[in-house]
């Protein structure tokens, strides 16, 4: 491993996430490898969520989606509940992506018909979502199938079949973003949004297409949770936060512009690592809240300056004005346009 | 089908000085909520018909689990001027101050699912000493008494928690065959326990039973998840465990044991008691329901996967347990629902 | 302590008289001084003197160092080798703004005001050393709102105007004048201060400029306006590749000798042969458009024509450009593709965490992808081509943020010429940009519409639009003048521009 | 509002920037209206004090997000460090209050110190504040892990304060917004923070110390979430580390309700105030109204995106 590598802003999820892991093998003597496979086999939904998020994320500054979790939630019911009703699995996890897909509509419509900022377009999206699951939940009848539970537990070779799948995706996300006219125009428009809009991308229709794409993966990864855990009105309330805290640790810049979904991984590793480790040692939550908040806050500062956040609104290598001005005004059109 | 209110149909006569119910609940967000609103609504809907009480409202917080609207909430309604208020709090403590506004104001406030420091206030209690002994005596027995255990706790930090933890480790004191391999924090809540769970299986022994709260169907889900049998568990009192129960036929000292979304019928009754002068305890202690094994199909039979067993409380039952509190006798134990709802 | 300190007396010293290079000691020296970023030489040596009431011009291509030069005679950044001696004070470790520094004071190239502050809030930021501490606000406001009057009558900025709510001409007028607000002023430095300004605001900045030295004031003034420097400097310095290469007296010197000195066998820039409009297809059109700053526009173009929009800064060809960008209304039609290019590169230009090859293609992008995916092997292509066209200084690989402003516009110009578009439509791009870079520009438009493409071009600078085949003269969002051909001279838009109030002389 | 309105010009501007906390303004009285339509109880003195009570910690809660907000930051752990706050204040506020202030304190000053790091080591605030917050509640849980405690008297008595003639929940509020204003929209200090959000390279041109406008902003709202702690403490009568969670998201949407932006610089004091207060009337009119329960968090959504729908169709006609 060179110092190059070292650099890379997506090492360091990974890195905390080794080294969590070390901790728990030092701790208790036996299965190395099925701590990791059964991390492996809870990472996909936090990576899937997350993917989303990332999208959101590189738009800009002021741009989250603060209605994944709501979203899980109700695409949950509506997946189990499609699926029940038609037997068919595929169509139910599609009635969940296209339930994200839906709430999804209403944050695009808010944040470009109405100029809504977006953490406040997708809060409203998302109590709406929440009013309709508390609605379907109410007398809810359908149980998840059987056989999808059967396939996400699925470990063949200790390798659960769901999380090849997700890097799949995940490497789906990276070929979208590198070679596809809508990933370019992502980036630019994350960078400053008046330049990529005199560069003629279609401001509006990125915008729409990245907050969609959100809403699906949220979707997604309900109809995979409820499928796995249960339906529950509660689902998704987890996933927000950790959402976007695995986005920034991953290594994407959270004023836009720059994606890491690979970093995703080690981050999302991490966390459910640090559960783990957290419940082995018989931690209380408040000692689990501080140790998370704190190896975040660590983890931050440390690869703070440097990688991280290398190029947000403060440059620092680059005192000359033009990158300063740049992302001072860039902000400025997002919110205000 | 649940709404929020039940104000009888445009102005009609002889509701006027009949008693206006307003509920205040702090939290949607879960599926014992949601039963308790349900039931709650059935009841007060049945009792309007029958001429017990005016009208009734029912206010959710929305969003999280939040004291904060709590208060606005129940402020709002004082001015309304409701005749009684019912509240499920969101906090045992921030609810004080504005309680004491509404006995100032002459409200009857009769407070369920939670104690409360409120002197003015009648309290419908769960023992949470019953539901923890009842979650892991069963399941001591059933490993016989010796073995390994995960621990699944429940909202550390909060009162019943607390309580019932105690009563576990009381009960572990006494078996020490008994080893604790871990101890998670399950959150009373199946996705929670299930992910906690699944984090630290692979680094523990051959585990015989999970201590929870009311979390046994995730727990159950992680154990398949990591390839492991599924040892003795506690469920939820809910259709989707107990159906999960009936067909695995775990046999094994599990229960379901949970506190009973049924209180707000009585704290309903009481309410109604209490307007009429009655003279009722300050505090009576409700049982929890408890699911055994010969009663899954029972249960299992009436309840949709998402609504939790409740005891069917009618005024009359509720009158009885009143009574048994007063005299000290044994508490009264209302049948298992045949129907649902 | 008061900002009016300096004393503005009526007797504004004549601009062409008297004027010799000063033998008054120097306020600020250099010596040797060096500065690299990264893999970047910005400075390789720099000798220069400034001295107390001379106007010292310093001139030199795109990225030669000038702005680099000026930060760190400012104190805003210190020099790798080297020495800077400002007031008589060695300053290395200085902090800006302290000591010697503090005398020293600097109009940026891109303003430095804080848009969202009124124009009171951004003087006391600079100038709260002189400023009272209580009722510091009106105090700041009255300072302001007397040094504008002095410097650019009739300049319409009211001290309680957000920042945010000016021109981009009246944000250059307060940034300027707040360089001149301290209590004690020895070096003041014009970073192109000019660019966005209207000939007027010009001239009377030069006034005031020539009255600053009068009172033993030096004055470094930036341009690339080689004229301009010529007609208000006292003395010339020629910066080329990070090194100061001559210094000369500005009496006696012409443009040309200017221009081989920076460095360049310019060919003056030629003239386009007039080219008649004959009937061309239309490729866009307004007709008679109305609102947002417009009155009755009517203005075609045709297929492979270069059009200009002349008229003092803010008349409407913004909005102009504007419309034909966004075709929405009615009165509106536009055929074919469109392509931009911004005059703002720092706003609506620059993709600064991207590469130049990647800011580069990302309008063509679009046009060569197939069903939404890039072909990279096209635009490698492409990006290969501009480079060398356009002989980019850091090639296809460097960091956008780390070039010159100049080249940084080139890549800009690229980026809109690299697409398939029909239509490019540029709005004032070549402002702070150099005269060779300049040359080559218009070649490259004069050939790009000589393959059949239509430009539409706003300037600021009215001798461009020799450039172009017709020209449309605005004023109050009309259009007062349609001239093709021979008829399109800067003394004739000028004319026209100025129609109504008195004719003026021969500018600069 | 009235007070920017008569010293200001009233040009197209000026009504461009306060048209969104105009149209807040509009919906506040909205809401108030159609409350009282409702109950007219509210109009009274009581009731007015039953209503507005709510807001207050909501409002002091918003100021300080509004601080951050105009550095150019965002605080995701507001909620959280109100709900510490509380904890604090209920258990060792009352038994020494010396220790309990001192502690208060320095919660400030670890305020500081995060705005501090975050400059330094130039992180996001989004993430920073975020992984904060996580320490906020854990600390809360240490020091009271069951909710509980009791105020000290004094905040009891300011809780339950009942002047006659006027309702007592518009004091703190007005002049919480009063000082806030003082600070943030006239004084030097309040440039300096602005001009950080605005524009830091030009901040360090003039050889001003971000570092320093960012440490003051962030001690400033750590101040401002210190009494939001001991407003809410003195309503709810005792300590709960979770019991301003919501106030996180809440906060952010008083703030730009207000008028405010994230791309800071601007600061809107007073309409933040009353999008605040906008906000706290949400659960009251939801109460009042009869809406189904499982549809009232759909109407409180559908509410703040009309307000902000407003605020476009007014930002449309004035442009
Ligand atoms: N912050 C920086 N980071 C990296 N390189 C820089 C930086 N500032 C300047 N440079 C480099 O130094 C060179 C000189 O830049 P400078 O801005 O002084 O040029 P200039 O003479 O003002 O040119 P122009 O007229 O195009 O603005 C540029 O080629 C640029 O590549
Ligand atoms: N030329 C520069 N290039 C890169 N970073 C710089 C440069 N000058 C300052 N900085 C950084 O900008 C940040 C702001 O400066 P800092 O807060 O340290 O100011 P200071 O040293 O106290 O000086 P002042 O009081 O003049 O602001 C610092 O982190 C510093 O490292
Ligand atoms: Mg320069
Ligand atoms: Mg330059």
């Amino acid at each position: 491993m060179t110092l190059r590598t070292l650099a890379r802003p997506w090492i360091w999820g990974f890195v905390a996430a080794a080294l969590v892991w070390v901790t728990i093998l030092a701790i208790s003597d036996q299965g190395s490898g099925q701590t990791v496979s059964l991390a492996l086999s809870l990472a996909p939904y936090l990576v899937i969520v997350g993917l989303g998020q990332m999208l959101v994320i590189t738009a800009g500054p002021g741009n989250i989606d603060v209605s994944v979790a709501p979203i899980i939630s109700l695409a949950g019911f509506v997946a189990v509940q499609v699926t029940a009703s038609t037997g068919s699995v595929p169509v139910g996890i599609l009635a969940g992506i296209g339930t994200g897909l839906a709430v999804a509509v209403i944050s695009v419509v808010a944040i470009l018909g109405l100029s809504v900022p977006p953490i406040i377009a997708t809060l409203a999206a998302g109590l709406i979502a929440s009013s309709l699951t508390l609605s379907l939940a109410d007398g809810f009848t359908a149980v998840p199938d059987e056989g999808l539970r059967r396939l996400l537990n699925l470990r063949p070779a200790g390798v659960p079949v769901l999380a090849v799948a997700v890097a799949a995706l995940t490497a789906l996300v990276v070929t979208l973003l590198r070679r596809t006219t809508y990933g370019r125009s992502l980036l630019a428009v994350g960078q400053s949004r008046q330049a990529a809009e005199r560069a003629g991308i279609p401001i509006a229709r990125t915008i729409a297409t990245t907050y969609l794409a959100s809403g699906a993966l949220a979707g997604l990864a309900g109809a995979l949770l409820a499928a796995y855990i249960a339906p529950s009105p509660d689902l998704g309330t987890r996933y927000l936060l950790d959402s976007v805290a695995v986005v920034v640790i991953g290594g994407t810049l959270i004023s836009g512009g720059r994606a890491v979904p690979v970093g995703i991984w080690g981050s999302a590793l991490f966390f459910i690592l640090l559960d783990g480790l957290v419940n082995l040692v018989g931690w209380s939550t408040a000692a689990q809240n501080l140790l998370k908040g704190g190896l975040v806050l660590f983890v931050l500062f440390l690869a703070g300056g440097g990688t991280l956040a290398g190029g947000t609104t403060r440059p620092r290598r680059r005192l000359r004005p033009a990158a300063a001005t740049t992302a001072g005004t860039s902000t400025g059109e997002n919110t205000n346009g | 089908t649940g709404c929020g209110s039940g104000t009888s149909g445009g102005g009609s006569a002889g509701s006027g000085d009949k008693p206006f119910i307003a509920l205040s609940n702090g939290f949607i967000g879960n599926g014992w909520r949601q039963t308790m609103i349900a039931k709650f609504e059935a009841a007060a809907t049945k009792a309007q018909s029958d001429g017990l009480i005016g009208k009734f409202k029912v206010v959710n917080a929305p969003g999280e689990n939040s004291a904060t609207e709590q208060v606005a909430q129940i402020k709002s309604l004082l001015l309304q001027k409701p005749d009684a208020l019912l509240i499920d709090p969101a906090s045992p403590t921030a609810l004080k101050p504005v309680i004491q506004q509404a006995c100032d104001a002459g409200i009857k406030v009769v407070v369920f699912d939670s104690a409360i420091d409120a002197p003015c206030a009648h309290v419908l209690l769960n023992s949470f000493k019953d539901w923890a002994t009842a979650a892991a005596e069963p399941l001591v027995k059933g490993i016989g008494g010796k073995g390994t255990v995960i621990v699944s706790r429940g909202v550390v930090g909060s009162q019943p928690e607390a309580e019932m933890y105690q009563t576990t480790q009381d009960i572990l004191g006494r078996n020490p065959g008994v080893k604790v391999a871990a101890t998670v924090n399950g959150m009373c809540d199946g996705a929670k326990a299930q992910k906690a769970v699944l984090g630290v299986l692979s680094s523990v022994p051959k585990v015989d039973g999970v201590i929870g709260c009311g979390d046994g169907y995730g727990v159950a889900q992680a154990f398949t998840s990591a390839g492991k049998p599924v040892p003795a568990v506690t469920f939820e009192t809910n259709g989707r465990a107990l159906k999960y129960w009936q067909e695995s036929k775990l046999d094994n000292g599990s229960v379901a044991v949970m506190s009973d979304p049924g209180q707000s019928v009585a704290a309903l009754w009481e309410a109604i008691d209490l307007l009429d002068g009655k003279d009722i305890p300050k505090e009576i202690t409700f049982p929890i329901v408890l699911v055994e094994q010969k009663d899954v199909a029972a249960w299992a039979g009436v309840l949709k996967p998402d609504e939790y067993a409740a005891w069917p409380w009618t005024q009359e039952l509720f009158r009885k347990q009143v009574e048994a509190a007063k005299s000290g006798g044994a508490p009264v134990q209302p049948p298992i629902p045949t129907t649902a709802g | 302590m008061h900002v009016d300190n300096l004393p503005v007396g009526s007797h504004a010293a004549p601009p062409q008289d008297g004027r010799k290079p000063s033998a008054a000691p120097p306020v600020v020296t250099a010596r040797r001084v060096t500065r690299t970023y990264g893999r970047t030489r910005a400075l390789t040596g720099v000798d220069l003197d400034v001295r107390a009431g001379e106007v010292l011009g310093l001139v030199g291509h795109n990225g030669a160092g000038k702005s680099t030069l000026m930060r760190i005679l400012a104190g805003l950044e210190a020099c790798d080798e080297g020495t800077v001696v400002v007031g008589g004070q060695e300053t290395r470790g200085v902090a800006p703004g302290t000591g010697p520094f503090r005398a020293v004071r600097m109009a940026y190239q891109e303003t430095s005001l804080c848009p969202d502050l009124t124009v009171a809030e951004n003087i006391w930021v600079s100038s709260r050393h002189c400023l009272p501490r209580l009722r510091w606000r009106r105090a700041a406001g009255i300072a302001a709102a007397r040094r504008l009057d002095e410097m650019f009558p009739g300049h319409g900025v009211a001290p309680r105007d957000r920042i945010e709510d000016l021109s981009l001409a009246q944000r250059q007028m307060v940034e300027i004048a707040r360089a001149s607000l301290v209590d004690r002023l020895e070096l003041l430095i014009l970073d192109e201060p000019t660019e966005s300004l209207g000939p007027d605001a010009a001239r009377s900045l030069y006034t005031y400029v020539r009255r600053l030295a009068a009172q033993g004031t030096a004055v470094l003034l930036i341009s690339h306006r080689i004229r301009e420097v010529l007609s208000v400097a006292d003395r010339v310095a020629v910066m080329r590749d990070g090194a100061v290469v001559a210094e000369r007296p500005a009496a006696g010197l012409g443009e040309h000798d200017v221009l081989a000195l920076m460095g360049a066998e310019v060919a003056e820039p030629t003239t386009a042969p007039a080219r008649v409009a004959g009937d061309r297809p239309v490729v866009a059109e307004l007709r008679g458009a109305t609102g947002h700053g417009l009155h009755d526009v009517s203005i075609t173009i045709g297929r492979g024509e270069v059009v200009g929009l002349a008229g003092l800064a803010g008349q409407g060809q913004q909005q102009v450009l504007e419309r034909l960008w966004r075709p929405v209304r009615r009165d509106t039609t536009v055929q074919g593709t469109r392509a931009y290019v911004p005059g703002d590169r720092q706003r609506a230009g620059v993709l600064p965490l991207w590469s130049v090859a990647e800011n580069l293609v990302v309008t063509a992008m679009r046009g060569l992808a197939r069903f939404g995916v890039r072909r990279t092997g096209a635009e490698e292509a492409a990006i290969r081509d501009w480079v060398d066209r356009l002989a980019i200084r850091g090639g296809a690989d460097a960091g956008m943020t780390e070039l010159s402003g100049g080249n940084q516009q080139k890549v800009i110009v690229a980026r809109a010429f690299a697409s398939t578009a029909d239509l490019i439509l540029l709005d004032d791009p070549f402002r702070g940009v150099d005269v060779h870079t300049k040359t080559d520009l218009y070649t490259l438009i004069r050939q790009e519409a000589a393959d059949g493409r239509s430009v539409v071009w706003y300037s600021s600078e009215n001798a461009e639009m020799a450039h172009c085949d017709r020209v449309y003269v605005l004023r109050a969002g009309r259009v007062v003048a349609e001239l093709t051909g021979a008829e399109i001279s800067e003394e004739r838009i000028i004319a026209v521009s100025f129609a109504e109030s008195e004719p003026m002389g021969a500018p600069r | 509002m009235t007070n920017l309105v008569a010293t200001a010009m009233p040009s197209r501007a000026l009504l461009r920037r306060t048209g969104p906390a105009m149209v807040s303004t509009v919906a506040m009285v909205a809401m108030i209206a159609v409350c009282a339509s409702l109950q007219s109880d509210v109009l009274t003195v009581p009731g007015l004090t039953l209503v507005l009570s709510a807001a207050v910690p909501l409002v002091i809660a918003a100021q300080a997000q509004m601080v951050l907000m105009a550095v150019g930051d965002i605080d995701l752990g507001i909620g959280n460090f109100i709900g510490l706050v509380t904890v604090v204040t209920a258990t060792k506020l009352v038994s020494s209050p010396g220790t309990g202030a001192l502690m208060l304190l320095g919660l400030v000053a670890a305020y500081a110190v995060l705005g501090a790091l975050i400059h330094l080591r130039r992180v996001p605030s989004l993430i920073a504040t975020l992984g904060a917050s996580f320490v906020w509640l854990g600390l809360g849980m240490f020091v009271l892990p069951t909710p509980g405690g009791s105020t000290p008297q004094w905040l009891a008595a300011f809780g339950s304060w009942q002047p006659g003639g006027f309702p007592a929940p518009l004091l703190p509020i007005l002049v919480v917004t009063a000082v806030v204003w003082l600070l943030s929209a006239r004084s030097s200090v309040g440039v300096r923070a602005r001009a950080l959000g605005s524009n830091p390279v030009a901040l360090q041109r003039a050889g001003l110390r971000p570092l320093a406008a960012r440490v003051v902003a962030y001690a400033v709202a750590g101040a401002l979430g210190v009494l939001s702690g001991l407003a809410l403490a003195s309503q709810t009568g005792g300590g709960d580390v979770s019991s301003a969670t919501s106030y996180t998201l809440i906060t952010v949407a008083a703030v730009i309700l207000g008028g405010g932006s994230f791309a800071g610089g601007t600061a809107v004091p007073w309409g933040v105030a009353i999008g605040g207060i906008t906000l706290g009337l949400v659960s009251v009119v939801l109460s009042l109204l009869d809406v189904p329960s499982n549809m009232q968090s759909a109407v409180q959504g559908a509410i703040v995106l009309a307000v902000l729908a407003g605020r476009v169709v007014v930002g449309k006609v004035l442009r």
